[in-house]
C-alpha cells in the first residue's frame, strides 16, 4: 500500500471517481444523516458503475441511492434506512426482498475490528460478540479461535480492505490533508485501512487554515481531493450546514412509490445535471442557504427539523 | 396533570435507569433518547450519558432533532468520543445500560431488526443491528422497549431472525455462547412492563387502561405474571416538565401508532402523587 | 472496572498518590524527556511504596529514579535510558546487572498490543514479531496463535491492565477532563485500560477552558486529579516548559555515582521536601522562569540544550 | 571543502534513502535523525519524514535537540501521528525503512540493545529496544549503522542478546519466522559502508583512511568483501550545507568515539564531485 506522498492531490470531481471499478469494495465516510459523501455518491452512479461492494456502519441515502441505481452487489453495512422519523430505506428494502442484492448485514464493532485488523497488519481479529446472533449466518467466512490464554472461543473475522473510501470533510488543503467534526464514525478507521482516500471538502484552503482547526485525517492518507460545496447534501456537513430534511423526505416518498417515481428522482437529481455545480444550482441557494443558517439561533436550527 | 401514553412510557423506560450508570441508546431510537435525558434530569443527576451515534458525553442539547448524529446533540459535551472509543469501552464493560428494542422480541429477550420473514427472501428487510450483535452480548443491563406491543406482531413466539442475543438462542444460554453482560433487564411496551427472572420475560406492571387478557392476547409468547402484578406507577411532574423540555419537536411520538396517541391520563387527585 | 461519574476530583497530591499500593501495576504516562508524572513519582517514594511493578514504553528518570529509591520490583518498558545524550540509565542499569529488579523488557508495539486488549475487552491480542526476538525469553507469559484464515502463526499477548495510571498534563478541569500536546505517548492507551488514572496539571482551569484547548483525555477515564505546577520537572511540559538538561545531567552524574551521591540526589529532591512547592522553591523560581522561556525566541529554545 | 567523519557518515545513511520512500527513526539516534533530514533536503525531497518519538510527519525543526521528544521537533509539521498510528503503519508495511543501531550488531543483521553478557546477570544493561522488536519484523527496509565498530565491540560474531531481528536469527529466517518486511538493507559503520547479499553482510565501500585489514581486524563476524570494493562517496557541498543547517548544534557527534571526530577530509580538487 504505502504512504500517498507529500504532493498536490487536487482533482475534479469525475477524475477522482474514475479510478473506482466494476466490482470495487466501496467504505463510504459519516453515517445516518452526517457527512455522507454524496457529490461522490452521485458521480460514481453518474459513471455508471456496477457490483460494487458497500462497507460500513450506519448509513442511509447514500447506500439507498447506489441501490436505487443498481451499482450494487453486495452490501455489508450494519444498518440502513431513515431510522425513526422516514423509516426504512426503500431501494434497498425492495433489493433485499427480491435477491437482486447480496445482503452481508453486519455489526458496527465487526466492522471495526475488520478494519482495525488491516490498519494494525494483523489477518484477523477477535470478537467478542457474534455467536448466538444469526448475523453469523450471513458470514460464513467467519472463524474462531481460542484464546491460549483463557480457553474462551471467541469469533475470529477476517481483515478488511476497502479499495477505495469516499470521504467528505468540511475543510481540506491541496495535499489531502482534512478537518472533520465530530462524529468522525468510521472514516479514520476508513483512511487507514483503504487502498484509496478520495475525499470531497466543501472548502480547500491553506495547510496553516486546515492545521488551525485540526488535521483529523493526515495528507499520507489520502490519494485524491476535490472541492465540492454541500458535496453532502442533502446529508448535514457541520459547521456548514444541517441535513435537508424535506429533500430527504422528498427521496424517500419517491423511492417508496419506485418505478417511475424512483427512476424520476435519478434523473432530476442524478442523471440530469452534469456536474455538482448544475446540482446546486437544482436545490437552489435560498434552499442552500437556509440550512447554513442553524447558528443564527436556537428557533432557527430547530426549525430546520419540523 | 394530563399526560399522554408516549409520555408515561418513556418516563418509565427513564426509571429502568439507575443513579451513576452509564447509558447508551442506539441510533433511530427516540424513546429511549428522551429518556436518558429525563433520567439525567430528575432521578439520576449523576449518570454518563452517553448520546447514541453523535457519542457526546453529557450533552444538554437544545432539543431532539430527528435524527441521531445532528450537532445539536454534542451541544454542551466537553467531549465526543470517537467510534470506536464508544464501542471499546461498551465491549469492556463500561458502558452500563443500553436501549434496545426490534420488530420482534420474544420472550427471552432475543431482538429481530434484520428481517420479518426467511432471510433468503425477506418479507420484510429491516434497516438492521448496528453495532447490537456485539454490545448486547457484553452491556451489563439491557432495558428492551415495544411500542408496537399491542400490533400482534411485535413480541413473538420466536424471531423469524435473532440479530441481538437476549437470555438465550437456540445457540445456548449467555453462559454458553461466553457472553460478559447480563442480558434484558426490563421490558417496556404500550401495554405494561416486564422483568426478566430467569431469563424469560415476565409482566410485572400493566398500563391502568389495559387488561391482562388483552396483553396475553397481543403477545406471541407464553405471558408468565409476576404474582403480585399492578398498574404502572404514574409519571412525576418533574417527569413530565423534564419530558416536555428535553422533546419539545415530540420525536418521541413518531415510535407510536396513531391511535395509542389518544390515550390520555390524569394523576387521580385521590392518589398521592410523587409530582 | 466502569466509567468515573461526573463528580469533582480534586484531591491533593498527597491523597491522590495514597491509593498505590505495594506491589502494583503502574503506568507512567508520557515518556523519554516528555509529560513524565515526575511529581507523582517523587510522592510514591516519599509514601514509602515497594515492589511496584512498572509498564510502558520508553522512559528515563521517572524509572530510574522509583529503581533508585528500591521501590520497584518487575520494570516491563521497551526502554530505560538517557538517549545518545546523557547514556544509560545509573539506577536500572545496576539494579538490572546485579539482580535487584527483574528485567521484564518489552516492545513499544507489544504493550501497545496488549493495553488495547484491555481497552478492547479481549483477552489476548496477536502481533507480528516477536518471533525470533530474545524478547520473547523474558515473556513465557507469551502464547501463541493460528490465524484461522492465513494459517499463520502468531504471537499471543495477554491483556494488561495497571492497576493505577500516573499521568501529567498541561490543562485540566476539576472533573478530570485533561488536555495533553502531542506527543501524547500511551497516555490515552492507559486511560482507556489501567483500573484507576491519578492526573496532575500544571493548572486547574475551567471545563469550558479545556474544552476550548481541546480534550484529550476525558473525565470519565480519570478518578483524581490535583493542580501540581512544574509537575513533570525535570521532564519538560509543553507548552509550559522544556526539559531541564542541566538538571538531568546532574542527576545522571549522580545515580552513575551511586552510593552517597544517589541518596544525596533522592535526599534533596524527594526526601527532603515535604511537598512539591518545597521543590519547586528548591529548583528555584528563576531557573523555573528560564525554563519557560522557549516561545521567546529560537536562541533562547536553543540555548536549553547547549 | 572540509568535512569530519561525523558529517560523511550521516551523509551516507541519509544516501540509503531513495525517493518518496516514508522513513523513521528510533529516538536517541541522532545521527539517523539528521540523516533523514539531510535527505529531505537533497536528494529525497519528496519522503515522508516521520520524526522518531514525537511522530510529527515533515516537520522543519529550528534545530535538533539532544532528546527525541521535544517539541521543536513538531515545528512545521500540520500532523502529529498517534502513537498507535505510527505503530500500525509501521506494523501493516506502511513505512518503508528504519533505522536501526545496536550495542551489538552480527553478521546477518541481528541487533543488541537490551544486554551484553549473559541475561541472568548481565555485564552491561542497555536501554532498550523501543519498538524495534516487532518493527524489524515488518518494515521493508533497514539501514543499520554503528558508529563503534572500531572498538571490536559492537560488530560481533553472535549478539548476547537479540533485540530486533535481521536476515536470520538461531529460530530461523525472514520467512520461517512469517515477517512481512525485507530485513537489512545497508549497514553503515565510521570504517565503512556493507550491503545485505544472501541475507549477510558485505562490506562494499570503505573510508579512504581506513585499510581492510583494519576493517576486517574490527569486524567479530566473518568479514565477506565486495569484488568490486571502493571507496565511500565524498559528501557534496549540498549534503553537507544541508546537514550543517539542519544539526547546528551538533548532537550527531555525540554518538562517537572522541578521536573518531579528529578525522577531517577534505575534497580532492582534483577528482570531480557533485558539491
Amino acid at each position: 500500500m504505502g504512504l500517498q506522498p507529500h504532493r498536490n492531490k487536487v482533482v475534479d470531481l469525475a477524475a477522482a471517481i474514475a479510478d473506482v471499478r466494476d466490482g470495487a469494495m466501496i467504505a463510504l465516510g459519516g453515517g445516518l444523516s452526517a457527512r455522507l459523501p454524496m457529490a461522490a455518491v452521485r458521480e460514481v452512479i453518474r459513471q455508471g458503475r456496477r457490483d460494487l461492494h458497500l462497507v460500513g456502519s450506519a448509513h442511509s441515502i447514500d447506500v439507498d441511492l447506489l441501490v436505487a441505481a443498481e451499482a450494487v452487489h453486495r452490501c455489508e453495512e450494519s444498518y440502513v434506512g431513515f431510522e425513526q422519523d422516514l423509516g426504512l430505506a426503500p431501494a434497498y428494502r425492495r433489493a433485499a426482498e427480491t435477491g437482486t442484492i447480496e445482503v452481508a448485514e453486519s455489526c458496527c464493532v465487526t466492522i471495526l475490528a475488520q478494519l482495525r485488523a488491516t490498519e494494525m497488519g494483523l489477518p484477523f481479529l477477535p470478537v467478542r460478540g457474534v455467536r448466538g446472533s444469526d448475523i453469523r449466518r450471513l458470514h460464513p467466512e467467519y472463524g474462531e479461535v481460542t484464546c491460549p490464554f483463557t480457553g474462551e472461543v471467541l469469533v475470529a473475522v477476517p481483515a478488511l480492505k476497502p479499495d477505495v473510501a469516499l470521504l467528505h470533510a468540511p475543510l481540506g488543503d491541496r495535499y489531502g490533508n482534512l478537518h472533520l467534526e465530530q462524529p468522525y464514525v468510521l472514516d479514520e478507521r476508513f483512511a487507514s485501512a483503504s487502498m484509496r482516500v478520495v475525499a470531497t471538502v466543501e472548502r480547500l484552503v491553506s495547510t496553516e487554515d486546515v492545521a488551525a482547526s485540526g488535521v483529523t485525517i493526515p495528507a499520507h492518507l489520502v490519494a485524491a481531493v476535490t472541492e465540492v460545496p454541500f458535496g453532502a447534501h442533502p446529508a448535514s456537513c457541520y459547521p456548514n450546514y444541517a441535513y435537508d430534511r424535506e429533500h430527504l423526505s422528498g427521496y424517500v416518498k419517491a423511492a417508496q412509490s419506485g418505478g417511475e417515481d424512483l427512476a424520476g428522482y435519478l434523473k432530476t437529481y442524478v442523471y440530469g445535471v452534469a456536474d455538482e455545480r448544475e446540482y446546486r444550482d437544482l436545490i437552489g441557494s435560498e434552499r442552500l442557504a437556509e440550512l447554513g443558517r442553524w447558528p443564527e439561533s436556537t428557533v432557527d436550527w430547530k426549525g430546520l427539523f419540523q | 396533570m394530563k399526560f399522554t401514553v408516549d409520555e408515561w412510557f418513556v418516563v418509565l423506560l427513564a426509571r429502568t435507569i439507575r443513579p451513576a450508570e452509564t447509558v447508551f441508546h442506539g441510533f433511530g431510537s427516540p424513546c429511549a433518547q428522551v429518556a436518558m435525558h429525563v433520567a439525567r434530569r430528575t432521578h439520576a443527576r449523576d449518570i454518563t450519558l452517553i448520546e447514541g451515534a453523535m457519542y457526546a458525553v453529557n450533552p444538554d442539547p437544545p432539543f431532539i432533532p430527528p435524527t441521531s448524529n445532528d450537532a445539536s446533540l454534542k451541544r454542551g459535551a466537553a467531549y465526543s468520543m470517537r467510534f470506536e472509543e464508544f464501542f471499546d469501552a461498551a465491549i469492556r464493560g463500561d458502558v452500563d445500560r443500553m436501549f434496545l428494542s426490534g420488530g420482534q422480541i420474544d420472550g427471552y429477550g432475543n431482538t429481530n431488526v434484520t428481517a420479518v420473514g426467511p432471510l433468503e427472501r425477506p418479507k420484510v428487510k429491516l434497516g438492521g443491528g448496528g453495532g447490537g450483535c456485539n454490545l448486547a452480548a457484553t452491556i451489563p443491563h439491557l432495558s428492551l422497549w415495544s411500542s408496537r406491543h399491542r400490533s400482534g406482531r411485535a413480541l413473538v413466539e420466536s424471531c423469524d431472525f435473532i440479530t441481538d442475543m437476549g437470555h438465550r438462542t437456540p445457540s445456548g444460554d449467555r453462559a454458553e455462547l461466553g457472553f460478559t453482560g447480563g442480558g434484558p433487564q426490563w421490558m417496556v411496551t404500550e401495554l405494561g412492563v416486564f422483568d426478566f427472572p430467569d431469563g424469560h420475560a415476565r409482566l410485572t406492571h400493566h398500563f391502568p387502561d389495559v387488561t391482562v387478557e388483552e396483553i396475553r392476547a397481543a403477545t406471541g409468547f407464553e405471558l408468565r405474571v409476576a404474582g403480585d402484578l399492578r398498574t404502572v406507577q404514574p409519571p412525576s411532574g418533574a417527569e413530565l416538565s423534564a419530558l416536555r423540555a428535553v422533546d419539545s419537536l415530540g420525536v418521541r411520538r413518531g415510535e407510536f401508532a396513531p391511535k395509542e396517541l389518544d390515550r390520555v391520563f390524569d394523576h387521580d387527585p385521590a392518589v398521592g402523587c410523587a409530582c
